[in-house]
């Protein structure tokens, strides 16, 4: 898939959350080709930031050109971000990564904080194919189930402090859930300590796992190798050109 | 005039389609950036920093941005030129650009082995890192004592036939000095900057941001630093540069021309815009044209005093 | 705890208000900056380099903006010893902050004639600039020679009883050398970085920006740098290091303190932002609550490794 | 009079001609106390720029709170002003300075290119009392006559090609308007080069002659000694603080 470097029209830019916003963009060069689990390098023009930013791509309307980003605002590039205003430009280059094998008849997703953002995109590929384990802080964190009703079929939230769906963590619910339903594999995202402990549940079930990982990336191309990690066969990957999406026996 | 013929020349007898090179370490090996870069215009492709045997570099945060640069702390990351070889030379050779193989040795006797190893067709030169700031046998007493620095290019001449090219390290007080020694050795030419010495702390963890404690600084923010150090090394030897060190468009790179750089080598930039190489070249040769310049050697070194 | 309590500390016998400076160079005699301004709430006002004889400094232009940096030249200009204790010193004691003349000399001897000059009720230090880029005989020789370093030291403290601040050159090759060389001639502080030396060349004119050719370069484009230097001196001296170099902010200053600076100065940041020291005061003072530390002590050098 | 950096609103931001713009601010606090002759140092907060820009007040109005600067894009920091929107905010350091000693009865008021900004303000506060001799290259670069209009007596124009006015340099009509019109005072500011032969031709007509010089600068406080000139009489003086505006004998 040709990566290309394209100015795209901000369409919108707006909180969904506290400090969590979502930004779409016009950008039918990469919303015809990209596929669920893979990301985009966004070129933030203020104050002295030089870098891009890596988002993975959370939405696309392929038909109407558009992709969606939901970002934390974390440091200075993302607190940036929040100034941008529809119709300015922003630089994407991507689209840039594997996404994921999406080879599953009947998989549970399960995603925690912004690693959430991604499954979106996935559940809306599986057309309702897909059940969603979110996990977060409190209700207030969990504007999520509203995006993802369109999508997934059923949705399962925990939260720390009960406040919404079940109190706990993700991990906590999981084994009820795959004794629940029969799922034939676990796309999940988020934390690593999360991803880790489900990879964990997910082998002693025989049940596949793929894990999408984050590292701090230069340049998203496979050049930098800012971003390299270590196989448990041994091998050197670098995470934005051969991930972000790894089976988790591979890397965990 | 055709832009071909005005960007077209020759360093240390690499003839070259432009005097735009791509700076170890950031550019791959080249084949990341076929999407957004025709490798055969680059003047050279100088590849990720290779030793004899693989290493797999720093652990921890290697990368982090400053005001207008970058640090990292990669380490020298790399699969062991055996590896690149047999692996990767044959997949690259085909784009038609030159390839210079950027390598570093633990011990000057390392650097011969890795200079005959590489003395293969497909290889256009070798660039010596003795400056690496980010490995402890990384080569950095080599960029920083004339003596040693020396050595390194003797035991690479002495191993190759090969144009030699030896990289200078920012990192020291008398630039001067360190390219004399290296000329002396019979470097063929001599490329700066390398990256400088810098470092970043979390004050919420308080512990060092990067893997390694420091890291070198590139990009813009670099850019006064390199520009004074070519100038200054131009000023003290006859050998050609390349000149490198945050140049971000065609007008840095002319002042790295105008200071005396025979070729520029485009960094961090490469991580800005994938395409930038090609942006730059368009930009000189506009650049010469407008000046009624019919080749970039009227440029080099001519800064009036 | 009350804001003053948590900002009070002690510097090589000078009692301060709060840990923060501001740089020779950048905040003129202070008097410029009261409108934004209480000086009295700084650590030290460092004045602009003093010389001898009056100096009217470089010719052209001495000051271009970089990425994230400036360069200048000024090139010392100044009144005078003997002008600014009879004219400015009796002015500007009235705000009430400990005083701090940085001084330059041609010989080692000026540097003891100066500080002898000095040695008055209203001055409460002497920092010695050892390493201004921009003058041929303004002292960048005693900035890299760590004998010469040593020298002007000795020759400084032979003729003051008041704490003796030694000024360190980014641009060599090994600051703990240098550190250590000063340390152990008798200097009761070191200050750094200066600026490293950079350059520009107008791309239309052929010819460098600045008057003097090169320039020092300053701002956050120089802070990694800076914060790595006075890490390497903080593991290799026993006396107090006032940090500086792209301070922008608290935060910055946060990651100064915590590499082993007693003390930071702010210069460059002065013309972004004229209220910015008191900004970073406040700012060091909440994190000092934020983390329930008791004293800026209680940061210093405690970066974990 | 105190100096303040403060936030100030954007309330527009035109084009008047090719490459030159007129920025209005609210800033009642530099509006009720700047005079004819000070600058401003604002803060572009774009791309890499670190310092701030010198910018003359073209014009004030102090009932309204608001201040007009008149700049033409040169480089990286006026280019990146050109894309400041209505309602950003924009630091203003000021006001900086000494403006004009505005003690002339019959004033000529001379101005070359950019130099003509500040000349507007006196204008204005000169209330029709002052007559201005401005030139420019061309008809099209000649916007300056309009906003003249309201406040000067006479306006004389010169341009380059003759394409409007009187063909020629400000300094070649100078001479007959000083024997037209006895004027007490001459107050000049464009290239250095124009303002040498007006105040050769001021002394040798005896007439007193104010110059408004241009350096770069840094801090705009009299602090960093960027901008330090030599005056007539051997002293050292810092432009932003001790000047702009000096009598053309002290310096020229
Ligand atoms: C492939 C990939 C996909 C991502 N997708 C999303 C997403 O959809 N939504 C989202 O909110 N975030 C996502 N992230 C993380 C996002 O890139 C970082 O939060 C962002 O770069 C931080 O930039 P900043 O300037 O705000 O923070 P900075 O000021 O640069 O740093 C703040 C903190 O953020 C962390 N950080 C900085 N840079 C990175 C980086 N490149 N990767 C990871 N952590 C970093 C560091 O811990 C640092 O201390 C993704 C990261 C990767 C690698
Ligand atoms: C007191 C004062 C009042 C001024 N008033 C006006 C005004 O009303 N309208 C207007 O258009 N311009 C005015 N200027 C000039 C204006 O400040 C510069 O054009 C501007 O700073 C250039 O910024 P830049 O980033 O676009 O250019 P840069 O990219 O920084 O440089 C482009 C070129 O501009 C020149 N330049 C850069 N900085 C300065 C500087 N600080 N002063 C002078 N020249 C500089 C240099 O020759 C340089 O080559 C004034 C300058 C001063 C000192
Ligand atoms: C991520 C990264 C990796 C680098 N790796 C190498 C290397 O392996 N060998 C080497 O000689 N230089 C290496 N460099 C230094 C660059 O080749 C170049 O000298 C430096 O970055 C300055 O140029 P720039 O500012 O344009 O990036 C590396 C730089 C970066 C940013
Ligand atoms: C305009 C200017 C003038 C300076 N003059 C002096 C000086 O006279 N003596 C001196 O020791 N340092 C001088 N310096 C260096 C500063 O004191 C300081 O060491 C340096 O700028 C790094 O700090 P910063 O990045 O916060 O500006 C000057 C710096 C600037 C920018
Ligand atoms: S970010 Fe550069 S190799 Fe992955
Ligand atoms: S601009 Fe700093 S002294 Fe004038």
């Amino acid at each position: 898939m040709p990566k290309i470097s394209i100015d795209a029209i901000i369409l919108e830019n707006k909180p969904l959350g506290s400090d969590i916003y979502q930004l779409s963009v016009a950008c039918p060069e990469i919303a015809s080709c990209a596929q669920p689990g893979m990301f985009v390098q966004l070129q933030i023009n203020r104050e002295m930031l030089l870098l891009r930013r890596p988002l993975s791509i959370a939405d696309l309307d392929a038909a109407a050109g558009t992709v969606t980003f939901i970002y934390r605002r974390i440091g200075k590039g993302t607190a940036a971000m929040t100034s941008l205003q529809p119709q300015e430009k922003i630089n994407c280059l991507g689209p840039l990564g594997h996404g994921f094998a999406m080879t599953a008849k009947n998989p549970l997703l399960i995603g925690g904080g912004l690693g959430i953002a991604p499954l979106l995109f996935v559940a809306h590929r599986l057309a309702g194919q897909a059940d969603i384990l979110m996990g977060g802080r409190c209700r207030q964190e969990m504007f999520w189930p509203e995006l993802f009703q369109p999508y997934a079929r059923k949705i399962f939230i925990t939260t720390d402090d009960g406040s919404l769906g079940t109190k706990g963590f993700t991990i906590d619910l999981l084994p009820m859930l795959l004794q629940q339903e029969k799922y034939d594999q676990i796309i999940v995202c988020g934390p690593e300590i999360m991803m880790r402990g489900v990879a964990k549940i997910a082998a002693a079930a025989s049940i596949p796992c793929q894990v999408s990982l984050e590292k701090r990336m230069a340049c998203g191309l496979g050049a930098c190798l800012s971003c390299s990690c270590d196989t448990n066969d041994g091998r050197r990957v670098k995470v934005c050109k051969d991930g972000p999406v790894f089976w988790a026996q591979e890397v965990l | 005039m055709e832009q071909s013929a005005l960007l077209r020349t020759e360093l240390a007898g690499i003839k070259m389609q432009s005097p735009v090179w791509t700076a170890s370490g950031t550019f791959g090996f080249g084949e990341e950036f076929t999407d957004f870069v025709d490798l055969h215009r680059l003047g050279a492709v100088v590849v990720k920093g290779t030793t004899l045997q693989p290493r797999r570099g720093n652990d921890g945060v290697r990368m982090t941005e400053t005001p207008a640069g970058m640090l990292n702390c990669i380490g020298l990351e790399n699969p062991g030129v055996d590896f690149f070889l047999n692996d990767i030379l044959p997949r690259i050779q085909k784009y038609g650009s030159n390839i210079i193989v950027n390598i570093s040795g633990s011990t000057v006797e390392e650097y011969g082995i890795l200079a005959e190893k590489l003395d293969v067709p497909g290889v256009a030169g070798i660039e010596l890192n003795v400056s690496c700031p980010n490995v402890k046998d990384g080569g950095i007493i080599f960029g920083t004592d004339p003596k040693a620095a020396a050595a390194v290019v003797t035991a690479a001449k002495k191993h190759t036939s090969l144009p030699v090219i030896l990289k200078l390290s920012p990192n020291v007080t008398d630039i001067a000095l360190m390219a004399r020694a290296v000329e002396e050795a019979g470097a063929d030419a001599i490329s700066l900057i390398n990256t400088l010495l810098g470092m970043a702390i979390d004050i919420h963890t308080w512990r060092p941001v990067l893997g390694n404690v420091t890291g070198g600084l590139s990009g813009p923010a670099v850019k006064p630093v390199a520009l004074r150090l070519v100038w200054q090394t131009a000023q003290a030897v006859h050998i050609p540069i390349i000149g490198m060190g945050g140049i971000m468009n065609a007008d840095d790179a002319i002042e790295f021309f105008l200071a005396g750089a025979s070729a520029v080598s485009i960094g961090t930039a490469n991580f800005v815009d994938p395409a930038i190489t090609m942006k730059i070249i368009d930009g000189i040769a506009d650049y010469l044209q407008l000046h009624h310049l019919n080749n970039i050697e009227e440029l080099i070194g001519k800064m009036k005093l």
